[in-house]
């Protein structure tokens, strides 16, 4: 099993959630973090002084998947998750060792 | 002889403390009547936190320092606004189109508060109250102020800051006195026996007719309206915020009606508070009952446009009406009010505060309402019956012609400067402006650093 | 002959005159009067903002939606519930136990603003005061919704919408005006020589009672006692809004106190509004005091208890006793409110926002203070003197007295209703709504939906 | 002879009634002054809660609580303080430096609402006003408590909370009485020909001039200045709450100011609320663009302070400039603030509200002002006229002459305090402290529990 | 050393750090996130129109561990975090190849 | 490729991001979490009682770097993060397979 960890801009959420569930993936788990790169942060003001910030609200995806799903998967949401713009994440992809479902104790793929 | 002079001078003795006091009770009775006037002000002034926080409540947060600011700066337009120009345009004597007399910085000659007969200087038309000019000034200003604020929250979230300001300076200075000369400052609509006590069409419909003209230039917020037409709700950031900003402005009304006598009258203050409170209090109610049948449950923004709803029909008739009708115009507000939210979202009209279907909407059933449940000389004004009471459709048709050309007259006005604005400076923040937020975008600030913002409506 | 017909001319030439400044004077009296009432009137008004934020900044961002619906509509059910009967039952003639005269819809015969003698009508107990009828109505209103509002923060975050507002119903339309009309409506306790100024008991024991009988009938919220009988604190989730709330209820104590003079007595108001402001100012400092000694810290929730225990208490003394006895009967409040805090929570009695603490045990603390610190006419009452100022033990057991059948009335007609809506409709939410929240459940909206809420009081 | 007597007893019996109505007359108007004076206070003691918004709202979350304690802790030490012995010795008959008749508890010997010669009393300095004692005494009260709260905005986020406690109290039973006396009390600035009709210096240029001297013991926030001197801002948490704030001063200042009165004089307070609201409005214009010309966008921060300074300013001059002038006073306190911001973080003075440039800076500007603007009797006051209205600089000196005397003397009284303070027991929390927070660290509570907190200005 | 992310549900907190600590484990990092899965978000209502949440308040707890503990911790975490309803989140397990503590730079097992 | 995941002090975030940028890396992602470990809460109070509040408010620093970068990233990490005082945090490695830049599809390390 691998984990997809895609890092995307919040208002893009909506259309690759979609696109993942097309895929007939059932769940994913979702963050707010912030994000650093290329893309610059912007100028605020507070009382007479600037300062920047770095840091700009991205959201994380979460998806952990059978090892044969994730190419169509990074395919899928590389396509809807795109504006062209600077900033728009990075998708990276890490083995996933065991997996369990609280609920009924099921292991491995079933799992998921 | 001397007897006569004795008892002449006996009756002059007598007679002299005698219109010495009958002198103090008219300045006990001014001063009486100045002190009513100027705490009713402080109510209305007031409202201007109720629609900062009820305005920012129901929008994003990620816009609440614009909106915010909005609302804070457009009072200090309003006040110079109205201070250089609107006074004298709305209360000069004049024409029954405008005023034109003491036309600028209230400059008039003005022996206030001498009343009526006794009053001599440029704007008569008040002279009906016996306060001093600037007690006067100051009540109206407030007013014009909150008729400013209506539009600020029907064009939210997307509006440039400088063209609501430049649009709010013209609002003040021209629109709202020459309709509000028509109606109060002894216009032709005066004239014509047309009653609006506190301002149900002067003040709210005049604001929203400007508002809706405002959304229809200004489109509506990106995200609002699906491509296949389906309405997705923008849901509002504070419900604490907004719910406080309701019962300020709650609060407020009972400044803006009862304080619209300008005199300490007793019977009409307390009925006129009185009948406020019970058509709010009625509105709330049927607003909560029709949007648990309507929609499932008792929406919250619902109960809040719900009060207000009522606040603003009651407006014009509060003094004309009893206490029951109160209920039952209030009652109807409540009802009228949840339709309206669901009929602009159907028709694609992007209001994210609701101030069409409260202030526009509730504004004319309130005027209209009038010419059903006015009861001659209730209290004190000889409006004649409305139509429930015997008074047949003469004071409903009135009514009617006045709503009719005011919303004609301010919205044509309202879609020329705002089409100018747009021509001529940009009324829309760009795309990546509005995703983002304006408040980065118009003031370098956010309003909750501190905060982690969800991204559930971003 | 001629002469005298000259003199009687004369006199009668200043008579008239004179008789009409009499009239005058009275006129502006009644004004003046009716002003004070009303202004009053809305900073008692007011105090609903007040309990909406203290009582949701109390509780948890879940139930926000839930707390604030319940305080708006609260106040437009007990508008209308004491409009439709509640004013009939507390202020119309009729026995010691309840009125009759003029029951329905405030429509006995009256002649207000005509006063004492003067008064022919069906609401003579209140005929004290020279104002108009619907100014009597309308601040008596605000009080009754007062009373009403006190019950929501004890039941908080677990009580059904609709049974919380049909409970409300019942409050303010049959008990609250059956107690009322004891002690204001000229009643058994009135003849029995009971003071309670402006309503320690009349309106917060009253309060108090009914939601002790709701706690102990609803059962604590998840979580709050754990199996060892460990008190998990639940904090609040806004201590700025709950702060906020404690100021407005205290600027609306200055309408609650003063104003139930219902006249512009200079004396008398001047000194209300000192004893009601030195009392609460003692209170939050001994509280402050009580918790840093106590508790280690000074909690800002236990501030804002201490305020209010301040304000209650001295809300019955606080035209019956010397500005220095308002510092110490607030002084104990401070403390009282502390140990109450702490004591309700060891028996298990679930209070989210200290709504037993502040208004039950000090509603009683301030009307037996009453029979402790009270001074014979003091002001303009002839109370009697209380216990530490010569009176003996005759008006302290007359106020304890008062607080027993009050509080035995209240309390078991509030455990009957409560119960009854227990088995007719059930009055908690499920455990599934309890712990996602009421409102989502109750209202299908959520309070700040831009946050990302924390879980760590989930 | 019989017709004399018949002549006579007419005579008395007109006399009568007519002395009694001129007795009834004097008593309404006490009760109207009464009137107006205490809701006035309402107001004013309501800015307590616009100051604890504004400065709640301008600092971290993480300091939430405490600020929120410390506005409401200080308002109560401050009622406490000017009972025991402040009003004794700014109002008390005494020397031109301090009042010492009457000192302790309000206990000398008076006989208001008698007024002017009439009086006889212990506080001879405020019986131009006919009130009561008490209220005099509350509306000072309110003022006393004003000038304490001023402090707390300017030392927030590392102050500890109880030597803010016992400074508040130093200020307001010594400090603030003993400069009060000088201008208010009769005392030598008075006699000078010093005017300052409502505060600009008594109440904010002193609270300003405590705040320096607090900052300057203290130091700045860990964080607000690099080591390259680079300013770092720190953001306010709530705008919303800071923008709630800054609107509920304003409705405050409509106490402060006409209330200043003391009496319900129709053309001077009518008057006073315009020029206040008009200097309001103009410094807020002028901020904006200031700010907007300056740094580039109009901050909402600036925008809060705008509003404020413009208050401050007119305070002193309110009742003797036209309104004219309070436009041009309001407009340059609006730059003024803007200037004052970027200089104090210039020279390294961290100030976290903004309280120095709005209370001090403008409680100077705005006390000189009516050294330049003054027009003598223009209401009541026969001030002599500014040097721009003909009066030469005669009156511009003293009010400076005022000025620096009442800042040299509350400057280094208050170094002294704190500097005590500072040895006695600290006044600074421990780093770790500031970091965490002092909500915790002073209080055990956290202002907002259930919101997930952004790390982005730890 | 492995890192396992146990997605749960927010009310179960307490139990399953008490349960972890049971272990003897001495750290963990959790963090506020939203799933989305089996168990279906709610219908909320704004202003006269309603509209579907997806996404369901969920907290990860993330605890590197050396790998001979990873199966009881599994186990135990799995036993408290049950309520038998739908979403009660997953278990995943992924390798860890290097830890450092930071205050004492200890490095591998010994930094955890 | 490497992601690192560094846990710190919130007050440190500046210091560290300044580190790891200075070593030429480009991107980052951080989001708020929660903390339990040998630094124990505080106690906090409400209406008369205490509790105890376990979790402290850290950053997660996620940064995904090619496989020689990881040492020098960590000993920057490690060097400004340390204040000596218990609670520093920790930092933790685990191998990365893919990585996607969403905006123009570029693989592996030349996405990063
Ligand atoms: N090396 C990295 N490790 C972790 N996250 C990264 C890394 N580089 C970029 N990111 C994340 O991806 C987001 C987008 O990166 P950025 O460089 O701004 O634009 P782009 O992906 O279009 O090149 C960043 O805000 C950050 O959250
Ligand atoms: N494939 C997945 N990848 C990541 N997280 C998942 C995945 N499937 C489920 N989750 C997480 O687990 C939670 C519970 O899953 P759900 O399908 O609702 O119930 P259950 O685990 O009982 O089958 C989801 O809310 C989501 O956070
Ligand atoms: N085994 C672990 N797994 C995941 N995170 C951990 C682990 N141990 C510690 N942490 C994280 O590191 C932080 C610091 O750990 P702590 O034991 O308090 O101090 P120190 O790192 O100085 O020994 C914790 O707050 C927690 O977020």
């Amino acid at each position: 099993m691998k984990k997809l960890e895609a890092i995307i801009k919040p208002h893009k959420l909506d259309e690759v959630k979609d696109a993942i569930m097309e895929l007939g993936v059932q769940g994913m788990t979702i963050s707010e973090v912030k994000g650093f790169g290329r893309q610059k942060g912007h100028t605020e003001l507070y009382r007479g002084a600037e300062y920047v910030v770095d840091f700009i609200p991205k959201v994380k995806i979460e998806v952990v998947v059978k090892d044969e799903d994730i190419t169509r998967l990074i395919t899928a949401i590389q396509k809807v998750a795109t504006t062209g713009k600077i900033g728009d994440g990075k998708i990276f992809v890490t083995p996933v060792e065991a997996a369990v479902r609280i609920r009924t104790g099921e292991k491995g793929e079933a799992a998921i | 002889m001397k007897k006569n002079i004795f008892l002449l001078s006996a009756f002059l003795a007598l007679l002299i403390p005698g219109l010495c006091w009958s002198q103090e009770l008219g300045d006990l009775k001014v001063a009486m009547d100045t002190v009513w006037t100027l705490i009713a002000a402080f109510l209305v002034f007031w409202m201007n936190a109720g629609f900062a926080m009820v305005e920012s409540g129901l929008c994003r947060s990620k816009n609440t320092v614009n909106i915010l600011a909005k609302n804070f700066v457009v009072f200090a337009i309003a006040s110079l606004a109205f201070y250089v120009v609107g006074w004298g345009i709305m209360f000069g004597n004049g024409s029954g189109f405008m005023g034109s007399d003491g036309l600028w910085l209230i400059g008039g000659a003005d022996n206030s508060p001498a009343m009526g007969e006794a009053y001599q200087g440029s704007y008569s038309s008040i002279s009906w109250t016996g306060i001093p000019l600037y007690a006067k000034f100051f009540f109206q200003l407030v007013f014009a102020g909150t008729a400013a604020t209506i539009v600020s929250g029907a064009v939210a979230e997307r509006i440039k800051f400088l063209s609501f300001l430049i649009f709010s300076f013209v609002l003040v200075a021209l629109m709202y006195p020459i309709t509000g000369h028509w109606i109060w400052g002894g216009g032709f609509l005066a004239t014509a026996g047309f009653w609006d006590f506190a301002g149900s069409t002067v003040v709210h419909s005049v604001g929203g007719w400007a508002a809706l003209a405002g959304i229809l230039v200004l489109g509506p917020r990106i995200g609002k309206f699906g491509k296949d037409g389906k309405v997705t709700p923008i849901p509002g950031h504070n419900m604490g915020m907004a719910t406080l900003g309701a019962l300020i402005l709650w609060l407020g009304w009972f400044g803006f009606n009862p304080g619209s006598t300008m005199a300490a009258a007793p019977i009409d203050i307390a009925h006129i508070a009185l009948t406020t409170n019970m058509a709010c209090c009625a509105a709330i109610i049927t607003a909560t009952i029709t949007a648990w049948l309507m929609l499932g449950k008792p929406d919250i923004s619902m109960l809040i446009n719900g009060a207000l709803a009522g606040l603003v029909a009651i407006t014009a008739p509060c003094a004309f009406v009893s206490v029951g009708s109160s209920v039952v115009i209030g009652a109807i507000a409540g009802v009228i009010v949840v339709l309206a939210v669901i009929f602009f979202d159907k028709i694609k009209i992007d209001d994210p505060v609701g101030a069409l279907s409260v202030h526009l909407v509730n504004g004319i059933w309130g005027t209209l309402a009038v010419g059903l449940f006015a009861q001659d000389k209730i209290v004190a004004t000889a409006t004649g019956n409305g139509l429930f009471f015997g008074g047949g459709l003469h004071l409903f048709l009135v009514q009617l012609k006045g709503v009719l050309l005011v919303g004609a007259f301010t919205f044509a006005l309202g879609l020329i400067v705002w089409g100018a604005l747009k021509v001529m400076m940009g009324i829309r923040v760009s795309e990546e402006e509005e995703r983002e937020g304006l408040d980065i975008g118009e003031h370098g600030n956010i309003a909750y650093p501190d905060f982690q913002s969800s991204t559930g409506h971003l």
